[in-house]
């Protein structure tokens, strides 16, 4: 299936490997820290109503990227904990993992975050979620209905989404 | 593992879908000329063609970031550059030069030889003051104000006013960190 | 400049701009002076096109030569393709119909509200036919562009288009006798 | 070509010269001229008259000797040979009277022996004697015999001979002359050309066309060589003598080339002849001369083109030639020639005019010599040579002129002639061509042309109608240039017909023509390169649009230069200019008018936005504007403050409405916009006419105001390239504004009721209740408008079916309109005009005051059942007086069905155990339904019933069956069984209704008319209360027409008879009882079968006899064995003789036994019985 | 020498007329060039009597006027290309190829998005590159 107009700029989807169906959900934040996009595929229990939940991973998430930067051994001007950086700056992390879940993350420098869970054995996800914001460059920014900044809604995009992450790995 | 390198901005042009460029400068020569009947008055049309350049800057720099691998885009110079010599060359298949920079290293120049966008293009005497190409400058503050970098761009230079290049002034305001959206008191 | 090229996505984002410009800020009020407008854009663009396209070659006989020529030449210079299915009446209406037009190919609707035609609520509905309208508005362009050229070979017409079945999209001409 | 000599102009023919006999000359001229090819004749009484046949001695020396020839052609020497020299000569002579023979020089001779009748004999020897005298072969000793019955041959023999003796006679004068040519004894030039020539006409005289063009050709080129050489001549007349041989050769060859079909030939040679000879222009006292010869060259091959009537090569070989020799198809079309004729000659007049206003300047003695004409110069025997005439003591003598005296002869001639008039001739000749060939705009420069040459003749009306032709095409086309300099000659014109209006709408045209200084920026050399008013230039505009200005503000008088009147603008002699979108003055002002609304309601107000736009290149300003609708009370008046209300107060308008605008000046293709609330009472359409502009004291423009809509390009500015902008800010107004707006008119305060109840019902007249009721308006003049509509679409008229029940074809029709009261509206008022059709009607309303109301009934009635709509409106004014107020209108519609009421049917049936033998004579034809046969002068029985079948309980009124209009008299005797309807009977809805009638048809037909039954009946209570209308009262018909029945003779009726019941155990007696009602003995077998339940005495089967008009009764006795409701046992009658059989049916064959005696009044329960009973059973 | 060359729109309105002579006969060139037209017409109207290949857009020689030829040439959309010359033997190859260039040069200038279509062509660019080619006329054998 043509997805880049065929061009080889993104990364071929990674191979899947094992059983597919292990991403429990995925959520894609822009620079105002709204949530563009919420999908699950595989979420037994949820308590929160859907603005706390989605307010908490933004949350999590950027405190975690402070944090990580406050820790950053290498660099030397470490803003104090808290206080906004720009996106981009200083040091982030890509993953954690819990004895439940993985949570993958990638930030672009336009500040879009997308933030995949998927069960804790999965393995490194970077270039995946490179995929998927290559996806979201072309299925969402490139559909003329869309007017950025507010949340997604696209048939394109969730189908492909849905297809891709079915057999992650 | 290490983030692949960031491209050549000839690789990546000579990786995405091309079109030949004559639709492209007829339909944004169409766009401007309606305008100007719409609008009547010539500042009004280069404050929309502004307005234009941005809503699409604010578009396309994602997909400059995910098709050139540019993974940060913190320091103004590096960024610049990154303008001149990939996303032009990406989007518009021409390289600019960026020069004059001042002291401090918050303004520079973009210099242009030549753009698709005024290929045929002849300013009728009615139309002096219009800065034909305002889109570009549009697209780039827009672009920049994506990565977080406020900025002022301003023509200084323009080959269908009789000057011998397009140049672009480009002044780095500040640059704006993310803060958090909500109230804490949630 | 002969052979010069951008990227596509520089003609996309600018005709997705210049159609979101005309509906949402200059004509936000009334859709239909909006298509006229874009409609308009998109007849000089293929007044200009028609001119440069139709260099260097004999002059067409009939019409039907000259819709041919929209349909093979002029298509696969704009698109790289040309028109997949030619329809006509023989009494002065072609349908061109492209199976997968370029400028549709990334368009989607919302799905909610595709979903939401099924539903009964009225509100629903009227949001489904907004966005099928803002989708329609992209259509005035190459409208205009077929308009433009065929008027240009001397063919003055009406051009609608229909776009049913995303990414298909065919094209109505009437020739104005 | 005209003016070439005839003999130039057509083929040479031969000459012969008869001799003798003038009796004979007529009859023998007029043959041989109707010989093919014709021979002229030269007759002659006798030889002393020999002398005219030219012989001029001089012309042996002139040709053989060498000496220098005076010039190249002789004048006469074609004309000679065509009418002097002849190439025979035939005497005629008498035998006897004998003279000789002169004869001329080379020409045959011919002896014609003349007798008056064949048989006197001529003797051998007397004619070898004559030939020897006359020295004639004997083949050329011809007789002619003159007496009728000789005559033809004689003549034919006369004219082969002459044929063939002039052929050889040309053959051999051809020879000689060629001989010389080939000897080369001479190497003057002349002498060659005229050899050449002469070799040409003798070829001619033969008709040998390609010689004749091969030597002409020669001549040609020869001549060709001798410019330059030749001295004989002083050097003006010399190239004037090669140029008019020249020309005579180029002619000849042109014409042989064309007529011998060779077009394209004849077009390279002549463009040849026009490039070698144009650009010898010669001395340039006498430039005009040679422009003279070339538009002479011109005109002649024109005319050669046009007589030859040539067509374009079409053939793609002729078309190849065509190409590579570089022609077009203009230059196949004699139009193309006409023009540079014209050209040429005007290039001729202008020389002309140089080389006189220099003459005029210094005049010459010698000029006035000439003029004077006491020398005169005459054409010399030479071609294209000129000499003087002197008169000295009594005789005449010649002799050459100086180039000197010639010019000035050349230039006294030119005088005489007004070539303008030939000039205009020409292009008016090449302009008629072009346009028959549709070529309007080569066409319409020739017209321009013409123009110009009439503008120089000063004939300016002529000029100026032309002009404006030009000009029309120029401004479709927007040839700005073109139309610049065409507009300036009709300014000048106008200007000289001293029409103000005329010059001030070609002024303000210019002044608003799309020229910036930039084009047009040409050398200001006025020499009849531009227009009289200069190149086109944006400084040429402003200076002509203050011109026109300073005039219109009476500042500045205009001089028409015949000095006569002096143009003025003043008070009394205004200027008003109307401007209509197809106006060219469109561009000077342009007035276009948008409402903001399209609709409004009366009294409220809409923005107008009035935009006006001007292309003159100085800012114009305006004293005031008015505006104009189609309602003059809305007209209002715009003034700028600057300006006093003094002048705006004019007369009339004092009540009109007064708008005051910032300033009223429009500056060039900008548009003045204005905008001002409007409103207006009156309903209907509110439209802006036209916006009277008034600039300065006595100048005001009538502009035709255009909706924005439906505004076009403007005229010639379409095609310029500048900014265009819109006439509104509001680009939606720009696109769609209109100068119209729609006034509603003002909302009902009426209620219309259509109280009605029910679907209607087919038959009834049904009454639709209508009320009007006043709520707020008074309702005067009210009308109701009522329409019947079908309702499925379609007419409620139907031609095509007949209908049987309506004597007109209405399947719905309007009868009437009822009072409120039910009485007909009619007798209400006279004042009341009221009118019904069928499916229309008009009822006016009287008068209503607040609050009152007024009701009518439309009677409506279904002659189908069909739904059908009510449409009543009723259209009023709120107030009495019509003149301000105007209509309102209300509108009410209504769907009613239409049902059919009752369904009716029959069917018909005998009297119980009666039973007529009905043999069926007509078998009913298959298909068609088998009538019914009823027995003739016998009772039966016909049973109609009524279904109600509508959803409210009908009245039945009465019930009849009708003799049918059409059939005469009573056919069949019907009563009502049951006497009439008891009481009239109310039908439930879906209830059925029976009634009785009984028939005895009495006539014995095929088909018998039984006739209609009739059913009146009215709707029972919900309409009660209206039923006090009379024609309710009498109820609806509902019709059903009973089918043809077939009546029968019957030979036998048998009749069974037995009581109705009987006791258990008793004995009972029934008979068959059989009547024949025939005058035959008829034979009858019967039978009777056993049966468990009864006990029977009698024969069971035998054979009677009954006898004529007779009847047999067969009687048993019967015992019944058990009780209840028995058969009998079956009785079976046949008829031998028609081989019938007969049973009774199980009904009428069926007897009730009680088992014992019953106890109550048996007399009238038998009756009863049979009534009842009467009813179940059929015919079998 | 070329003395006029003429750009005339599908409505026979003159889009662009320049003459390339000193003596100011600009209103007789405006005047042949009018004329043309109706053998353009012509020509257009009744296929069969044109010289070249049916539909060519070059139209060949139209007429010759005294002194000067009049060659026509017929774009696609109905725009009427007119070259007045006084070379009386002019190389059929060498008009052609003059047509071609100048077809390119007015296809650019139409592409201007501020002429407006069906309108006078005002480009400066457009004359320069015009000059020039009427400059090489008949230089250059045909490409």
């Amino acid at each position: 299936m043509q997805f880049f107009g065929g061009s080889d700029i993104s990364p071929s989807p990674p191979v899947a490997t094992g059983s597919g169906s292990n991403g429990h959900m995925m959520y894609v934040f822009n620079r105002n820290g709204i949530c563009l996009l919420y999908r699950e595929w595989n979420r037994p229990l949820r308590t929160l109503s859907s603005q706390q939940d989605h307010k908490l991973m933004f949350g999590l998430l950027f405190s975690l990227k402070s944090f990580t930067a406050k820790m950053d051994p290498t660099s030397v001007d470490k803003g104090n904990l808290g206080v906004p950086q720009l996106p981009g700056q200083g040091c982030s992390f890509h993953s954690f993992r819990t004895n439940t879940f993985k949570l993958s993350f990638m930030e672009s420098p336009s500040g879009i975050k997308i933030i995949l869970v998927t069960n804790p054995k999965t393995g490194d996800l970077r270039e995946s979620l490179k995929y998927i914001y290559n996806l979201y460059v072309e299925y969402v920014v490139k559909n003329p209905l869309y007017s950025p900044g507010t949340p997604i809604k696209c048939e394109l995009f969730n189908t492909s989404l849905d297809q891709y992450v079915k057999n992650l790995a | 593992m290490a983030p692949l390198a960031p491209r050549t901005g000839d690789a990546v042009f000579a990786n995405v879908e091309r079109v030949n460029a004559e639709l492209f400068t007829l339909t944004y020569g169409a766009i401007v000329r309606q305008l100007l009947t719409d609008l009547e008055e010539v500042e009004e049309v280069n404050k929309q063609l502004d307005q234009m350049g941005y809503n699409i800057g604010i578009r396309l720099i994602d997909e400059f970031l995910a098709k050139s691998n540019v993974s940060r885009c913190v320091d103004f110079k590096e960024t610049a550059d990154v303008i001149a010599k990939v996303g032009l060359k990406m989007f518009l298949g021409v390289t600019a030069s960026v020069t004059n920079w001042d002291v401090d290293g918050t303004s520079c120049s973009l210099v242009l030889e030549d753009n698709p966008l005024v290929d045929f293009v002849e300013l009728p005497d009615t139309c002096q003051g219009l800065y034909y190409c305002n889109i570009l400058s549009g697209v780039i503050r827009g672009a920049l104000e994506m990565v977080s970098m406020k900025t002022e761009v301003t023509w200084v230079r323009d080959m269908l006013r009789g000057d011998d290049a397009y140049e672009l002034r480009l002044k780095l305001l500040k640059q704006v960190p993310e803060e958090y959206p909500y109230k804490d008191d949630e | 400049m002969v052979g010069r090229e951008v990227s596509e996505s520089c003609v996309d984002s600018m005709i997705i701009e210049m159609v979101s410009s005309y509906c949402d800020r200059f004509c936000s009020a009334k859709p239909e002076l909006a298509a006229r407008r874009i409609e308009a854009i998109g007849y000089q663009v293929g007044l200009q096109l028609s001119e440069r396209y139709t260099m260097e070659r004999p002059r067409f006989s009939d019409h039907l030569e000259a819709i041919k020529f929209i349909c093979k030449d002029f298509w696969s210079e704009l698109f790289k393709k040309q028109i997949d299915n030619l329809k006509t009446n023989h009494r002065g209406t072609f349908v061109l119909q492209d199976n997968r037009f370029r400028w549709l190919t990334r368009m989607s609707i919302d799905p909610s509200e595709t979903n939401a035609n099924t539903s009964d609520d009225p509100s629903v509905a009227t949001t489904e036919s907004k966005s099928a309208q803002s989708a329609s508005m992209h259509l005035y362009f190459p409208c205009g562009i077929i308009r433009g050229a065929l008027t240009n070979l001397g063919i003055p017409c009406a051009v609608s288009a229909d776009m049913s079945n995303l990414p298909a999209c065919s094209f109505v001409v009437r020739i104005k006798a | 070509m005209e003016d070439y000599p005839e003999e130039l102009r057509t083929p040479p023919v031969t000459l012969v010269s008869i001799v003798g006999f003038p009796e004979l000359h007529s009859t023998i001229s007029t043959y041989l001229h109707s010989e093919q090819p014709p021979i002229n004749t030269l007759a002659l009484p006798d030889f002393s008259k020999i002398s005219v046949m030219a012989r001029n001695p001089k012309d042996k020396t002139l040709d053989s000797s060498s000496a220098q020839p005076g010039g190249i052609l002789k004048k006469d020497w074609l004309l000679k040979h065509r009418t002097r020299s002849p190439a025979v000569i035939a005497a005629l002579i008498l035998l006897n009277g004998y003279r000789v023979v002169a004869r001329g020089r080379n020409a045959k001779t011919v002896v014609v022996v003349v007798q008056s009748t064949e048989n006197d004999e001529v003797s051998e020897d007397r004619i070898i004697a004559l030939r020897k005298r006359a020295e004639v072969d004997s083949k050329y000793l011809l007789n002619f015999v003159s007496d009728a019955s000789q005559l033809k041959e004689s003549l034919n023999r006369l004219g082969s001979t002459f044929a063939e003796l002039a052929n050889t006679y040309y053959r051999e004068e051809g020879k000689r002359i060629k001989a010389r040519i080939e000897k080369k004894n001479t190497n003057s030039l002349e002498l060659i050309i005229r050899y050449c020539f002469k070799v040409a006409v003798y070829a001619e005289f033969r008709r040998d066309w390609v010689e004749a063009l091969k030597f002409y050709e020669e001549a040609y080129h020869t001549l060709r060589e001798m410019i330059g050489v030749s001295i004989r001549l002083p050097p003006i007349q010399r190239l004037i003598e090669i140029k008019t041989v020249a020309e005579q050769l180029c002619f000849k060859v042109s014409t042989l080339l064309l007529h011998g079909g060779k077009v394209i030939e004849a077009m390279t040679w002549f463009r040849k002849h026009i490039v070698c000879y144009k650009k010898l222009v010669g001395a340039p006292d006498v430039v005009f001369l040679h422009w003279e010869w070339v538009s002479r060259q011109f005109l002649v091959f024109a005319e050669l083109l046009e007589t030859s009537s040539v067509t374009v090569p079409n053939t793609s070989s002729q078309l190849s030639v065509m190409l590579e020799k570089g022609l077009t198809e203009w230059e196949f079309n004699p139009a193309h020639y006409y023009q540079l004729a014209a050209h040429y000659l005007r290039e001729k007049r202008l020389c002309l005019e140089v080389v006189l206003s220099v003459s005029e300047a210094s005049p010459s003695s010698a000029a006035d010599g000439i003029e004077s004409g006491s020398v005169s110069v005459i054409p010399s025997v030479f071609i294209g040579q000129f000499s003087q005439l002197f008169e000295q003591e009594d005789a005449f003598r010649t002799q050459p002129l100086t180039d000197a005296e010639y010019i000035l002869y050349a230039i006294a001639e030119g005088k005489r002639f007004q070539d303008s008039f030939e000039i205009i001739a020409l292009f008016k000749k090449s302009f008629e061509m072009y346009n028959n060939l549709k070529a309007q705009r080569m066409a319409s420069y020739c017209g321009h042309l013409m123009a110009i040459e009439y503008f120089t003749i000063g004939d300016f009306s002529n000029a100026k109608q032309l002009f404006d032709g030009v000009a029309n095409l120029y401004r479709k086309e927007g040839w700005v240039a073109l139309l610049w300099e065409v507009l300036g000659y009709l300014r000048e014109c106008s200007r000289r017909l001293s029409s103000v209006k005329d010059f001030v709408e070609y002024s303000l045209q210019m002044a608003a023509l799309p020229i910036s200084s930039s084009s047009g920026s040409q050398p200001s050399d006025y020499k009849r390169k531009y227009g009289p008013s200069g190149p086109a230039s944006l400084s040429q505009r402003q200076s002509i649009h203050n011109e026109v200005f300073e005039l219109l503000r009476g500042e500045y008088t205009l001089s028409s230069n015949e000095g006569s009147s002096d143009l003025k603008v003043e008070a009394d002699r205004p200027v008003h200019l109307e401007i209509d979108p197809i106006s060219p003055l469109r561009v000077v002002l342009l007035a276009s008018v948008a409402f903001h609304e399209q609709v409004v309601k009366p009294g409220a107000s809409s923005s107008l936005t009035l935009s006006l736009l001007s292309q003159l290149p100085q800012p114009v300003e305006i004293n005031h504007l008015e505006i104009q609708f189609n309602q003059p009370e809305s007209n209002f008046i715009i003034t700028s403050p600057q300006r006093s209300l003094l002048d705006v107060r004019s007369g009339d308008q004092q009540d009109l409405r007064v708008e005051t605008a910032p300033f009223l000046t429009l500056h060039t293709n900008k548009w003045l916009r204005l905008t001002y609330d409007m409103k207006s009472d009156q309903s209907g359409k509110l439209e802006c006419l036209s916006v009277i502009a008034k600039l300065g004291p006595y100048f005001t423009i009538i502009c035709r105001a255009e909706s924005p809509a439906s505004m076009d390009a403007l005229p010639l500015w379409k095609f310029e390239d500048h900014v265009e902008t819109l006439p509104t800010k509001d680009p939606g107004l720009a696109f769609s504004g209109q100068k119209i707006i729609q006034i509603e008119e003002q909302d009902p305060q009426i209620d219309l009721v259509l109280g009605v109840t029910g679907p209607a019902l087919v038959g009834e007249s049904f009454l639709v209740p209508v009320t009007v009721t006043s709520k707020g308006h008074n309702v005067c003049f009210g009308e109701l408008k009522i329409n019947l509509v079908d309702a499925r679409g379609g007419g409620l008229v139907s031609p095509r079916e007949s209908e049987p029940f309506s004597n007109d074809s209405h399947h719905v029709q309007l009868l009437n309109v009822l009072g409120p009261d039910g009485e007909y509206e009619s007798q209400s008022g006279p004042d009341n005009i009221r009118s019904i059709q069928h499916s229309f009607g008009l009822v006016s309303v009287p008068l209503l005051n607040f609050g009152e109301s007024w009701s009518c009934k439309l009677e409506i009635k279904w002659q189908k059942p069909k739904p059908v709509m009510l449409y009543v409106s009723l259209g009023y004014l709120p107030s009495s007086n019509e003149a301000k107020e105007q209509k309102v209108h209300v509108h009410k519609s209504l769907q009613i069905e239409g049902k059919t009421a009752l369904a009716i049917s029959h069917h018909f049936m005998f009297p119980f155990r009666r039973d007529p033998l009905l043999l069926r004579i007509v078998k009913p034809i298959p298909g068609s339904d088998p009538t019914t046969s009823l027995a003739f002068k016998e009772t039966s029985i016909l049973v109609v019933n009524a279904r109600n079948c509508t959803e409210v309980p009908l009245r039945l009124m009465s019930i009849s069956v009708e003799v049918d209009g059409d059939d005469t008299g009573r056919s069949c005797r019907v009563q009502q069984g049951g006497g009439s309807l008891p009481s009239q009977p109310l039908l439930v809805p879906g209830e059925e209704f029976k009634q009785v009638f009984s028939i005895i048809p009495e006539v014995y037909l095929q088909s018998v008319g039984v006739g209609t039954v009739c059913l009146r009946w009215r709707r029972e209570s919900g309409l009660e209360e209206q039923t006090s209308s009379s024609i309710i009262a009498a109820g609806a018909v509902t019709r059903h027409k009973l089918p043809d029945v077939n009546v029968e003779m019957v030979p036998l009726v048998v009749s069974l008879e037995c009581p109705p019941y009987t006791i258990l155990g008793e004995p009972f007696t029934c008979y068959v009882k059989i009547q024949n009602k025939t005058k035959l003995l008829q034979e009858i077998k019967y039978s009777l079968a056993d049966s468990q339940s009864f006990v029977l005495s009698g024969s069971h089967n035998d054979t009677i006899f009954v006898m004529p008009k007779s009847e047999h009764i067969l009687g048993f006795k019967l015992v019944p064995l058990a009780s209840g409701s028995q058969q009998l046992p079956r009785v079976t009658v046949t008829s031998v003789r028609y081989s019938a059989g007969f049973q009774p049916s199980l009904a009428a064959a069926t007897v009730f036994i009680f088992p014992s005696k019953p106890h109550f009044e048996m007399e009238d329960k038998v009756t009863e019985n049979k009534a009842s009973l009467l009813m179940n059973e059929q015919i079998s | 020498m070329i003395v006029c060359i003429a750009v005339v729109g599908h409505q026979n309105n003159p889009l662009y007329l320049q003459s390339f002579t000193e003596a100011d006969d600009a209103l007789k060139l405006h005047h042949i060039v009018h004329c043309s037209l109706d053998v353009i017409d012509e020509r257009v109207n009744n296929p069969k009597k044109t010289g070249p290949t049916l539909n060519e857009t070059f139209l060949g020689l139209l007429y010759p006027t005294e002194n000067y030829k009049v060659y026509g040439y017929l774009t696609n959309t109905k725009v009427k290309f007119i070259l007045v010359t006084t070379d009386l033997d002019v190389r059929d190859a060498d008009v052609r190829n003059f047509f071609r260039r100048f077809h390119s040069a007015y296809v650019d200038a139409v592409s201007n998005p501020f002429h407006v279509p069906g309108k006078k062509i005002t480009s400066r660019t457009f004359a320069e590159r015009v000059s020039t080619i009427v400059k090489s006329f008949g230089l250059s054998t045909a490409v």
